[in-house]
């Protein structure tokens, strides 16, 4: 077991993948001499060269258009957005086009292509830069989204989504790229689909992913615990879609209350369809409605007071907890 | 498609006919022919209700389709364009009753009757769609060519667009992109003059297409799309240039759109008059190769007959196999939404 | 009470708001010359003229900006979308700058515009065509997204989006456009936010919306109360957000059963969010897991065939109710 | 922002200095050095912690917000640009204690603490923004100006952008729609070389970004970033003609960025070299000013001196002001988010 940083995981999954098949190659803005506006592809232009790692100018629509067009035609690319914020110039190409080729070309055609970067808050970047995107592509047929909340977990599930054959929303966080943490010293891929107890419990369900996760809510939780006097289940999907269900109902029918914590707005975001699904796999397990804490439904401020305010943090988990847990 | 061969060795031609055999003249006068047919006989199937949805015709810019992809191209080069795509389709040797049977719905069609008239694909052939977004198609051709290139193949990558297409934003980054990175696409304006109801005049700010490959550095050239052999002789030479340089291109054809824009549009209103369309007609791409070939007395007035009859029997096969087709089973709607699922 | 249909009911909303206020201009493909691709706007260039009633090219990111500019400088456009799907290559737009210029602007600058077209499936149009994409704008904080389902409706809410000060997104349907329906003769306006009950019933609830409600729901209950032997009530939100709650909350206390019927895919759609909303405020009032009847979770096939299967019917809607009543 | 007027009345000016008073040509050297000054404090105040997420410094571009915003400009003019906006919106008379409250995310800042420094706007100054999706502002710039025409004002919009955002889609649709309707606005590209960390010549086909203008038949002008009069100069050419006859104009202005993109990113790299950037340096528009004002002896030492004491304590001020405004209440979270709501 080695311990690295949750750049360096995904550095060696792109690294390996490459080396492994010269199909795969890597394009987005900064990528190659710049190795990265956030260093994740740091030392691949040196191994690989200019012709597997492109810089691109700002043109989100074009290259994200060139990607699907040389997936193709056999290529299997990885499109870095500098920040998923960015992807929604790009929105068209990935939602009519990338999700819908094999579909609409009767299978002719397939795009095996991921689409990865940084989404979510960081501190003080502003409405427009602190975006939780995964419910825009997670309602898009076609489409599989992956959201890693540590190392292990973001390097085995890049090499699967580098070996998928169907486009891939893979949403790190720039703010979690420094984390440290062990991975296997040999070669290793995670699924996608399948879910992970990060923390066992019996008292209360928390599903959560990506780094309101490994930022809030698994550093909360013996505080919690102790607070609350209970036993929390922590239960991290990893892949937004597909959802592993069964995961969280098995879960759910031991602790009967779930508390989902997401960083994306609550309209319509992957909560409620987790709660959807939920209350009806596991009606009579809920003895408590299914409790959601997410961002405020505002674009996200840029004064630290405001954006603190706006983001889920210990005080709304825990209020969502005493309300399943009918402690109020 | 077979066509009748002449028994006695074809001696060398005119020089306007660019030294291309009589066999090959009469292949590209009927594919032209083909395409005008199929087009017609889907008017009538529409008008009938056996074909749903939007249908965009091709008439009137047959030479288009046979010059530039029958007849400057290689069956591995790609072709890639927008929803008026059953003649460029055709050209590209995808099979006519696979398309006709896609536009029925039909489980035998193209893409099993998933994609319809916008959306014709031919994996085997190369041909790349059929793509119903504006500009959508346009980076995508751009990506086709930069995996030819990756791989060092000499692979080229057609794309068609409308003139229409050249306002939209893709349009703008796809030039750019191809042209910095020399990637070996040629992209073709098929200038009709309208955009649904909207002449390019009320559209762009440049009517001259060409003047927008001035912002990229870009190789171009305008075409009269009406001439088979114009078409063909220009489109070749912006081939070869991406084949041999990578360098790309872009070409606009000048050609005119007989139908309305789609079935469901007006073939004149306000944009445009009966006049107007009528005095097109009058310089017809297939009636303008006839007559060119006539002057060259490589083809009789029986043998035009004889062409017309040959190609009303592959239309009136393809409308069997289509009707005689079923449709896609129900469980087709949850396949191809994952590949390998 | 005049009868009118669906398209009449809009152009008068545009004519009786474009004539009330000089501000108000339209903006769109083929809206002028052509009289609107869908003839919406029949007309409305001969009385208004070229000035206020703007054929675009097809740019649709660069006419959404303008109409974006425009708001911010004291206009009230009305920007026309041939139909929703062509939406997403201005979705950036709309996103990032119409639902967010008033909150980075500290409120300096608010953006009253109206965007309109149909949305949803029609017949035969495919993948990229056929997309009810309600779910992915009401998902975004500071917009608001209205999906009439007749044509009183239709007029009132469309005058009341055209006065709004926010940006609205005005979701119409191809294939209501040639629906009739009753309309007041003397002017009125419907408020935003304000469901209306479709149907009185005591059994179970159907919350719908748009087409879906007006051309499959409403057609169908009178057979599926006598198949059911049930007295079904329809709930109709008129707005996708904000949505009325409180109404639905109120039937559901009455019937203890609901079914969402939406056109939209499942996945993070707004059944989902009704759901999560609902089993919170009406959870010891449900007797039965909410049940939703969305469209497939695929792209939508050509093949009529295929398209119907994908599409909720009448079929699916029955099984629904079969669950939700215990009937199975 | 007061200046000490000088007792004897200016008399008749060299040509070079365009019939400009000396008082005036004080002001904008002032506003000049507020801005380089200003952003010189920011510096200090990020590295302190004080400034939060992406704050992208003006140093260097100073000529251009003073000679275009604050020469060639009427009050009632619209401004509108991207992050880097901290220098124009001073130029536009935008208070810059509210700036600077701005980015410490006071309630007393422009936007409350909302936008923070990518997103300065001013309503009364006609300041329109501060935008950070690149490109995003460029159709929105010609929506300001399809108002002002609409209205039949004769107010115009200026709209600024950098070299790397002429390659995005946007900016084709927004030249494109300004051309075709004649709107008055003017689009100026500042063309400080660099991309963050991508050369003009490794993001775009053509290096000569007028040549963008040609694909629009738009007027174009390419104009010396380092010097405040020539930038005065061209864009007061471009304002009157978009005054006059609606008009638009693209420009392309050549300057240089001396720090790194944002201030998490490098002054230098593998994109450009320490070298380089002191050469550059070498040409300081506002050193460049200071000569040009001494040999028309507009100017002493003494009274340069004087302006950087003046302008320090502006400057500091704006911290003073900042530091003691108070944060925005938290019920300010649900403000702003629907008018009037
Ligand atoms: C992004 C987008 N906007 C609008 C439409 C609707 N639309 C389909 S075709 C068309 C006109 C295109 O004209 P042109 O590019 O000249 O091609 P032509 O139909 O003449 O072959 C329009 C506006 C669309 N499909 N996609
Ligand atoms: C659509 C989009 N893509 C990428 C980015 C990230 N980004 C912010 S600024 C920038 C470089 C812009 O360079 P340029 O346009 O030359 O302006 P400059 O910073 O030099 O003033 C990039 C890539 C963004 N904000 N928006
Ligand atoms: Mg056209
Ligand atoms: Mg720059």
């Amino acid at each position: 077991m080695a311990v690295v940083s949750l750049r360096e995981a995904l550095n060696q999954a792109m690294d390996e993948e490459m080396t492994r098949d010269d199909r795969v190659f890597l394009m987005g803005e900064e990528v190659a001499q710049y190795n990265g506006a956030y260093k994740v592809s740091q030392g691949l232009l040196a191994k690989f060269g200019a012709k597997r790692i492109v810089d691109t100018p700002i043109a989100e629509a074009g290259f994200t258009g060139i990607g699907i067009g040389a997936a193709m035609a056999g290529l299997r690319p990885i499109v870095e957005f500098m920040t998923w914020n960015f992807s929604l110039v790009a929105y068209d190409q990935i939602v009519n086009h990338a999700a819908k080729m094999l579909s609409m070309s009767g299978g002719h055609f397939h795009v095996p292509i991921v689409f990865r970067g940084p989404g979510g808050a960081a501190h003080g970047l502003g409405a427009t830069h602190s975006q939780s995107l995964e419910a825009l592509y997670a309602h898009i047929p076609g489409l599989k989204v992956v959201m890693p909340s540590n190392c292990r977990d973001a390097k085995g599930l890049l090499k699967t989504s580098i070996r998928e054959e169907n486009p891939v929303i893979f949403i790190e966080s720039e703010v979690m790229y420094g984390d440290k943490g062990e991975i296997p010293d040999q070669e290793y891929t995670i699924p996608l689909g399948v879910g992970e107890i990060k923390r066992e419990g019996s008292d209360v369900t928390i599903v959560s992913w990506s780094k309101v996760l490994a930022h809030v809510v698994l550093p909360s939780v013996e505080k919690l615990e102790q607070e609350l006097g209970v036993s929390i289940e922590v239960i991290d999907p990893r892949t937004i879609k597909p959802m592993d269900y069964d995961l969280i109902v098995a879960s759910v029918k031991k602790t009967n209350r779930l508390v989902i914590v997401e960083e994306g707005w609550p309209f319509a975001g992957v909560g409620g369809q987790i709660t959807y699904e939920l209350s009806k796999r596991a009606f009579d397990s809920l003895d408590a409605p299914i409790e959601r804490v997410t961002q405020e439904d505002v674009p996200l401020p840029y004064a630290k007071v405001l954006e603190k305010a706006s983001l889920p943090n210990f005080e709304k988990i825990k209020r969502a907890l005493e309300a399943v847990l009918y402690k109020n | 498609m077979s066509i009748s061969t002449p028994a006695v060795v074809s001696k060398k031609q005119p020089a306007r006919f660019l030294g291309l055999s009589r066999e090959t003249l009469l292949q590209w006068y009927d594919d032209m022919l083909l395409v005008r047919r199929f087009e017609e006989k889907c008017a009538q199937l529409y008008g009938m209700g056996k074909i749903m949805g939007f249908c965009h015709l091709y008439n009137g810019q047959e030479a288009v389709s046979t010059g530039a992809v029958k007849g400057a191209l290689n069956p591995d080069d790609y072709v890639i364009t927008a929803y008026r795509d059953h003649g460029l389709a055709i050209s590209k040797g995808v099979d006519p009753k696979a398309v006709m049977a896609e536009l029925l719905g039909k489980y035998t069609g193209t893409t099993k009757g998933k994609g319809g008239s916008m959306h014709i694909f031919d994996r085997e052939k190369n041909f790349l769609g059929g793509h119903a977004i504006v500009g959508g198609h346009l980076p995508i051709a751009a990506g086709v060519a930069f995996a030819s290139k990756y791989r060092g193949e000499k692979r080229v990558c057609l794309c068609f667009m409308g003139d229409g297409a050249t306002n939209i934003g893709e349009f703008h980054e796809s030039m750019n992109l191809a042209a910095l990175w020399k990637l070996p696409v040629i992209y073709i304006i098929e200038n009709n003059m309208y955009s649904m109801g909207t002449s390019v005049e009320r559209s762009s700010a440049v009517e001259n297409m060409t003047k927008k490959a001035l912002a990229y550095d870009m190789r171009s050239e305008v075409v009269d799309g009406m001439k088979v052999l114009d078409v063909y002789e220009k489109v070749k030479a912006a081939v070869e240039q991406a084949r041999e340089t990578y360098e790309p291109s872009l070409l606009e054809i000048r050609t005119y759109r007989y139908r309305g824009h789609s079935m469901s549009d007006p073939v004149h209103g306000h944009y445009r008059t009966k006049e107007e369309v009528e005095d097109r007609k009058k310089h017809d791409p297939i009636t303008l190769f006839a007559d060119l070939l006539k002057s060259g007395s490589l083809i009789t007035d029986d043998e035009l007959d004889e062409a017309e009859k040959r190609i009303k029997i592959i239309v009136n096969e393809c409308v069997e196999f289509a009707e005689n087709s079923p449709e896609p089973p129900r469980e087709e709607l949850w396949k191809d939404v994952y590949y390998g699922e």
